[in-house]
């Protein structure tokens, strides 16, 4: 197992390497100087020189390039902002916690409603609550999420004035953003366990479990549920992955001060330090949960467990 | 079975996610809290050239001087001062100043801060502090600055935020961090910053003027507009700005809060790049001029915020003749001329802007009244540092931009715009006329007065005919408050400053 | 068809199946899968269940343990009288103790009949903790001790399903199903899913195991093989019916219905020399759509004109050999054959 | 049970239907997918004839009836200059629609051929392309998106290329795994024994069999591009005015949403009605082609 887990990390290095070139290129490709950007537009020709001779930005780009990896690796050393001068680390952790925060709470709300919800429609197949329940995880899944952050803002915040529409320090201001990141997650999860449910509840081991005289609670909740969970907490992990990432739009309309915004705004203002620290950041967050997702998928599937060796 | 572990896994989950929650603190008035759109950026003075920034280090710092909303110089940081001559300032400093740290402030850290604002650290205000020469210290308490070249303007510009006073031993140790651990001596410091949330501001007990009546400031930023005036309708908030147009009677017309309304010191204009064919024919810029009803253009995008300006002077500065111009009107006919007159047929042109949506929105009425005389248009919007980027490469056209003039001096008005020198910096119209060139320089020289009044009336004049920019708008800051914050009062350079406010009941 | 009981007495009688009828009502139509049944078993017997793929075989062993998917299955009519007390009566409580307790039952598919994320000592251990009054520790131990009868090492109970082979599997599947020494076994295919090596094993052990445990058992397969290899009786059932019911012997001598005369012949006797086998003319009718009368008669080489319009009773052609061909009934009556 | 569902496969009375007929066959079944078929296609007949359609130039101002609510002269009422909402929706279909296909058209043929070259030769190529793919995969769709349309500026056609190439990982990987099962099968022997160059049989024969996994993907495709440019739209990344996209005008109306709900009312809900039925058709879809399920 823990051979397994030294090989997954290290697969994850080119990889990285990958996500840093890609990010680098794109960066170095887009238009707008960031020395200009950083000093201002009073800055005098020989300022902005100087600036790109110290930050490197004058180097032919596979130079510059190298120098940012070998830096990464050797001292973990991502660079620093152009504006605040604080090293990319601190900057990405000084918002990271918001945005762990916020797709917590959102796949702890996904996962407590969709997996009673796709649990229940697949125990009632065909039923009222059934076809509710999937019309309604349609309708999630194809909602924009910034339109339903507009719209939760204008009936909890505008006019209930029951939830505030921004500010993320207190319990109450992170129901919205949390609520309205959530529901696409909501959808797939009781999509995914409703079908799983289905699938599962019709398996001959479920069957076998019957012939044996078990009571239909037990048959559903202990040999249905544990199969069925199997794909679910994939998805699960896979959405939380996406939540972390995925929170720019809502982050941008309910001012979550996570790494979403920060990097929108770092984008707006040419900060390539941390536009390209915070991708390799999230791209590192996203395999790390996937990797901790294959873990649970074995700790949960003994059929996995004998695969990872 | 595994499934009971599954559901504790759940469980932890759930507590963990209520426990990173935390419950808010419910605080007695001992605590402002200010809603503002946008963060800072830095609360190093020099590192920044933005208004949010601003409004920071004016309250964690102090400068030499204070200038009021008219431009009255007050005494801050100096008790006195005395001009030698055009280019010599002499100040004799308070005694007993601490810093935020317990050291008390002395020549050396005058000097210390208005010279790094002349190094590279300092290039984003560069054209405040690239007039100065060296600052000589007297003594402990007495410093003289000394000019390049004779600048009155320079003076009052002192007490722009890149005139703030900083702690030279804090500085140094903290190095490139330094913005993040501001060490001032202002009325306020620093207790913690969560960027691109808030920053929370503890008074400082020891600051040698008068000490706020609260204890803690908070900041927040927040960006959305309705977000921000249902933060002041709900008293989540007790001072939020800018209040937008579809705000005002909202905030107006509610007994709980007080509306405050003052001409800002800027001046948003569509610019011409004039180094481009036809624009560099002035019957060609006077003759879109003619073909645009900036009246209704204004009004229709800001929205009964503001006016149209008369000249590139906004009200409240110094020598501005801009309420006494008479209101431009549209005048079809006689653009058609002028464009004929320089054989402009069948033209194309982009209107740049970036996302501001007044100014989307301005350009979007712009493009529909060139149409009507024939001029196909098309509208880029652009993101903030690709916009900046492109005018550097003098491809553009039209281009929509502000200018906020942060020292109510005229000089500050024009020069980083139009100046032969401000090319390659801020001048994106690329306009150079020695005849502007020679009348800014003399309106330096001069120190206030009747001399100086007839330079820039002239220069207005000037500038209206020659036409490198059409003059939009001249904006408002604009604040609400709940009913019992007093002693509040907008400032027309938008530096709004919370150290005087106090709650009433 | 009372005539029926006369010839085993009450007590003797495990099972008796009367007038069954199960219909799946789907979308696209209801679908007949068990028609009037009839079928009965005595103590200590086995009977083997014959018939193609969709016959009703299945589906009358899930209705035997009322475990018929419902929607969309519906039981319509019929009595099932288990050890004399009507099973279709008993409410689901009452039900689960006879599941696996009085009548357990082994499926086809060893691979998909084990829970794959529990491992196997606790799925029989289930069994045993429902039926036996027994704590943990005491089912984990039974379990073991039923894993070594079927021939599986007890240090392997801790071992998941998948780390098993599919004759092991079945083994497993074998030890949950006699855990609980159940009166009636009901095996449903046991052997088709597995190589024919293992078949022949298996099949083996269950005889033993069923002598062991004295139970009945009904063995539903399209095998005729293991059939003459295991069964005391046989019945065949076509569409849903149940078209002949005899003792081994009887039917492996003298078969009477059309049905299972075509069955026989399809088999391949090693022993002739045959070009080609013979096949039973046309397909299996849809079973939302029977034929009327008697099912069989649009393959039936003997069908009268009267065979299309009535279904055909089951009557008594011999001592304990019943048939549901008037036509063929008939001539055997006549002495004809 | 194995008897029942072993039953239906036998039921042979009807018809059989070969190729498109039998699935439009199995998906007028599915009223959810009917709906989404027929919502795109009357989506696709606006967008194509909005010039017809719409009651209005998109661009046409009135500042004299700004924010009017919906009435006779404007069924969804007027935005901040007095443009007809209903018509710049009817626009802004167009401009949907084609960002939707457009951007799964990119990515389709970017994805598809990678995918097929990497599953069709194997080795260190494949190797190369999948592991560039797994590079692309751990970037999250949205946040890829966004970094690709910030380096290309905003724009109509960089809008569709942001979005196209985020999502090209998912194309290359559905084509190399059907490429992959397809490829050792019989006929792709007999072609290759008949002497038929790798290209032709790539598009000849591999592309057309792993059309149905391609279909269903490329149905939900268009719907999360169309999202992802809205998205993109809506924080300032993406069309530019007076260009009616959706997610713009949403954005644009945001500030009214006290005042003026219509102005992003209709809008979001034009984004989220499109996305809906495409989803709907491609479950729908994805139930007809699946050949497990077939009855």
């Amino acid at each position: 197992m823990i051979r397994y887990i030294l090989r997954r990390i290290l697969f994850l290095i080119p990889v990285l390497i990958g996500v840093a070139f890609c990010v680098f290129t794109l960066l170095y490709l887009t238009p707008g100087d960031p020395a200009r950007m950083i000093l201002g537009d009073m800055a005098t020709e020989n300022a902005i020189k100087e600036f790109r001779a110290k930050e490197g930005l004058d180097k032919p780009f596979l130079l510059q390039f190298g120098n940012y990896i070998y830096k990464a690796i050797t001292q973990g050393d991502i660079g620093r902002s152009y504006i605040t001068k604080r090293p990319v680390m601190n900057e990405i952790m000084a918002t990271f916690p918001a945005t762990l925060k916020l797709a917590a709470f959102a796949i702890v709300i996904a996962v407590v409603v969709g997996l009673p919800c796709g649990i229940l429609s697949a125990i009632k197949q065909y039923s009222v609550f059934d076809t509710l329940a999937m019309i309604f995880a349609m309708i999630g899944l194809s909602m924009p999420v910034f339109w339903l952050g507009l719209l939760l803002i204008l009936l909890f915040s505008v006019h209930l004035r029951w939830l505030p529409p921004s500010g993320f320090d207190t319990f109450k201001a992170m129901i919205l953003p949390s609520l309205a990141l959530s529901a696409q997650s909501i959808s797939m999860i009781t999509r995914m366990t409703r079908s799983s449910m289905l699938e599962v509840v019709r398996a001959d081991y479920i069957r076998t479990a019957r012939s044996k005289g078990q009571k239909e609670s037990v048959v559903i909740w202990v040999h249905a549920l544990h199969n069925a969970l199997i794909p679910v907490v994939t998805l699960c992990g896979l959405q939380f992955g996406h939540l972390l990432a995925g929170a720019i739009l809502t982050e941008s309309i309910f001012a979550v001060p996570g790494v979403g915004r920060l990097m929108v705004e770092s984008i707006k203002m040419r900060d390539y330090p941390v536009v390209q620290g915070g991708v390799l950041f999230v791209a590192v967050a996203f395999s790390v949960v996937n990797l901790l997702v294959d873990l649970l998928y074995a700790y949960i599937d003994p059929r996995i467990k004998a695969q990872y060796r | 079975m595994k499934k009971c572990s599954l559901k504790k896994c759940g469980l932890v989950l759930l507590a963990f996610a209520f426990l990173l929650g935390g419950a808010g603190v419910a605080a007695a008035k001992d605590i402002l809290i200010v809603a503002d759109q946008y963060d800072a950026t830095t609360m190093d003075p020099i590192a920044h050239n933005d208004v949010p920034s601003s409004r920071a280090c004016y309250e964690l710092y102090d400068t030499l001087v204070f200038v009021d909303n008219e431009g009255n110089v007050s005494p801050g940081l100096a008790e006195s001062w005395e001009f030698l001559s055009g280019t010599e300032y002499k100040f004799n400093l308070r005694k007993g100043v601490k810093f935020h740290n317990g050291d008390e402030m002395k020549a050396e850290d005058v000097q210390y801060s208005i010279m790094r604002a002349t190094t590279d650290a300092g290039a984003k205000i560069a054209t405040y502090s690239q007039n100065v020469k060296d600052v000589e210290i007297v003594d402990d308490y007495t410093i003289v600055v000394h000019l390049k070249l004779i600048d009155y303007s320079f003076f009052s510009s002192l007490a722009h935020s890149w005139g703030s006073v900083i702690s030279k031993k804090a500085t140094e140790a903290a190095g490139d961090s330094y913005g993040m651990n501001p060490v001032g001596t202002g009325p306020f410091k620093l207790v913690s910053w969560q960027k691109g949330n808030k920053y929370v501001l503890e008074r400082f007990d020891d600051y040698w003027g008068p000490k706020p009546q609260y204890k803690t400031l908070e900041v927040r930023s927040v960006p959305e507009p309705t977000s921000r005036t249902i933060a002041l309708e709900t008293g989540d908030a007790d001072i939020a700005f800018p209040i937008v147009h579809n705000d005002l009677k909202r905030v107006g017309e509610n007994e709980k809060l007080v509306l405050y309304r003052k001409p800002q010191n800027s001046t948003a204009y569509i610019g011409f790049n004039v180094t481009k064919k036809p624009f560099d024919d002035i019957r060609v810029r006077q003759g879109i001029f003619a073909a645009l009803d900036i009246v209704g253009i204004q009004a229709a995008s800001y929205r009964g915020i503001g006016k149209v300006p008369g000249t590139i002077l906004p009200s409240a500065v110094k020598y501005s003749i801009n309420d006494e111009i008479p209101p431009h009107v549209q005048d079809v006919e006689k653009a058609k001329k002028l464009l004929e007159e320089a054989g402009v047929k069948d033209l194309k042109l982009e209107i740049w802007t970036n996302e501001r949506k007044e100014r989307v929105d301005s350009a979007t009425i712009v493009q529909a009244q060139l149409e009507e005389i024939g001029i196909k248009s098309e509208i880029k919007v652009l993101e903030w540092g690709a916009y900046l980027n492109g005018l550097m490469e003098k491809t553009h056209d039209l281009f929509i931009l502000g200018w906020v003039v942060s020292i109510p001096d005229p000089n500050f008005a024009v020069a980083g715009l139009l100046e032969t020198s401000a090319i390659g910096a801020s001048n994106y119209t690329f306009f150079s006329d020695t005849a502007l060139d020679e009348l800014l320089r003399e309106g330096r020289s001069l120190p206030d007065g009747a001399g100086r009044q007839a330079i820039y009336k002239e220069m207005q004049l000037y500038l209206n005919e020659q036409l490198p920019m059409i003059y939009l708008h001249n904006d408002e800051s604009i604040a609400g408050t709940q009913k019992n914050v007093k002693g509040f009062s907008p400032r027309s350079n938008e530096i709004h400053s919370f150290r005087e406010v106090y709650f009433e009941n | 068809m009372t005539d029926k009981t006369n010839t085993n007495t009450n007590d003797n009688l495990l099972l008796d199946i009367r007038d069954l009828t199960i219909q799946y009502v789907t979308d696209s139509g209801t679908v007949h899968a068990v028609e009037n049944l009839n079928l009965r078993l005595g103590r200590g017997e086995t009977l083997g269940f014959v018939g193609e793929t969709g016959a009703g075989k299945t589906t009358t062993a899930l209705g035997i343990m009322r475990l018929i998917p419902s929607p969309p299955g519906v039981v319509r009519s019929g009595k099932i009288i288990f050890e004399g007390e009507d099973l279709l009566e008993k409410s689901e409580a009452e039900m689960r103790a006879v599941r696996g307790g009085k009548i357990a039952m082994i499926f086809q598919d060893p691979m998909t009949s084990l829970n794959p994320v529990m491992t196997v000592d606790k799925q029989i251990a289930e069994m045993i903790k429902l039926h036996k009054n027994v704590g943990e520790a005491e089912s984990l131990k039974l379990a073991g001790d039923m894993l070594e009868l079927v021939g599986i090492q007890r240090e392997r109970m801790r071992d998941y399903p998948h780390q098993f082979s599919g004759g092991m599997k079945q083994r497993v599947v074998i030890a949950i199903a006699l855990a609980c020494d159940p009166g009636l076994l009901i095996a449903d295919e046991p052997t088709t899913a597995l190589d024919v090596t293992i078949q022949a094993q298996v099949l083996e052990l269950m005889k033993e195991l069923k002598r062991q445990f004295d139970a009945s058992m009904l063995l539903i397969t399209h095998d005729l093989g293991i059939v003459a290899d295991i069964c005391d009786k046989v019945a065949i059932m076509y569409a849903g019916r149940v078209v002949e019911y005899a003792d081994k012997r009887a039917l492996y001598t003298s078969p009477l219905h059309p049905y299972t005369i075509g069955l026989f012949n399809s088999v391949p006797d090693l022993d002739e020399d045959k070009e080609a086998l013979n096949t039973i003319p046309g397909l299996m009718p849809d079973p939302m759509d029977l034929p009327s009368g008697c099912a069989f008669h649009p393959r039936c080489t003997h069908a009268t004109e009267e065979c299309s319009k009535s279904k055909p009773p089951m009557v008594e052609a011999g001592p304990g050999h019943f048939v549901s061909c008037p036509v063929r009934a008939g001539l055997k009556a006549q002495g004809g054959e | 049970m194995s008897d029942y569902s072993a039953a239906a496969p036998a039921v042979t009375g009807r018809k059989s239907r070969r190729g498109l007929a039998e699935v439009l066959f199995r998906l007028r079944k599915s009223p959810l997918a009917m709906f989404g078929l027929i919502f795109i296609l009357c989506l696709a007949f606006v967008a194509v004839f909005a010039g017809v359609l719409a009651p209005y130039p998109y661009q046409k101002q009135n500042l004299m009836h700004s924010y009017e609510t919906p009435s006779r002269q404007f069924w969804l009422g007027t935005d901040e200059f007095g443009r007809d909402i209903l018509s710049r929706l009817i626009y802004g279909a167009r401009i949907s629609l084609q960002v939707g296909f457009i951007a799964v058209g990119i990515a389709l043929f970017v994805g598809g051929m990678l995918g097929a070259v990497a599953g069709y030769y194997g080795g260190w190529i494949d190797n190369g392309i999948m592991r560039l793919m797994d590079v692309l995969l751990s970037v999250p769709q949205t946040l890829l998106a966004i970094a690709i349309a910030a380096s290309l500026g905003p724009g109509l056609f960089n809008l569709m290329i942001a979005v196209g190439i985020a999502a090209v990982p998912n194309y290359a990987r559905i084509v190399r795994g059907s490429v992959l099962s397809i490829r050792e099968m019989e006929f792709i022997e007999a072609a290759r024994a008949v002497g038929s160059s790798d290209l032709r049989i790539i598009l000849k024969h591999i592309l057309p069999n792993s059309m149905a996994p391609i279909i269903v993907q490329s149905t939900l495709g268009v719907a999360s591009a169309i999202l992802n440019a809205a998205g993109l739209s809506f924080i300032g990344l993406g069309i530019q005015p007076p260009y009616p996209e959706w997610g713009a005008m949403l954005s644009g109306g945001r500030q009214y949403i006290r005042d003026y709900a219509h102005l992003t009312l209709y809008p979001g809900l034009a984004i989220m009605l499109t996305i809906l039925a495409l989803n709907f058709l491609g479950d729908g879809l994805r139930d007809a082609l699946d050949p497990k399920l077939k009855r």
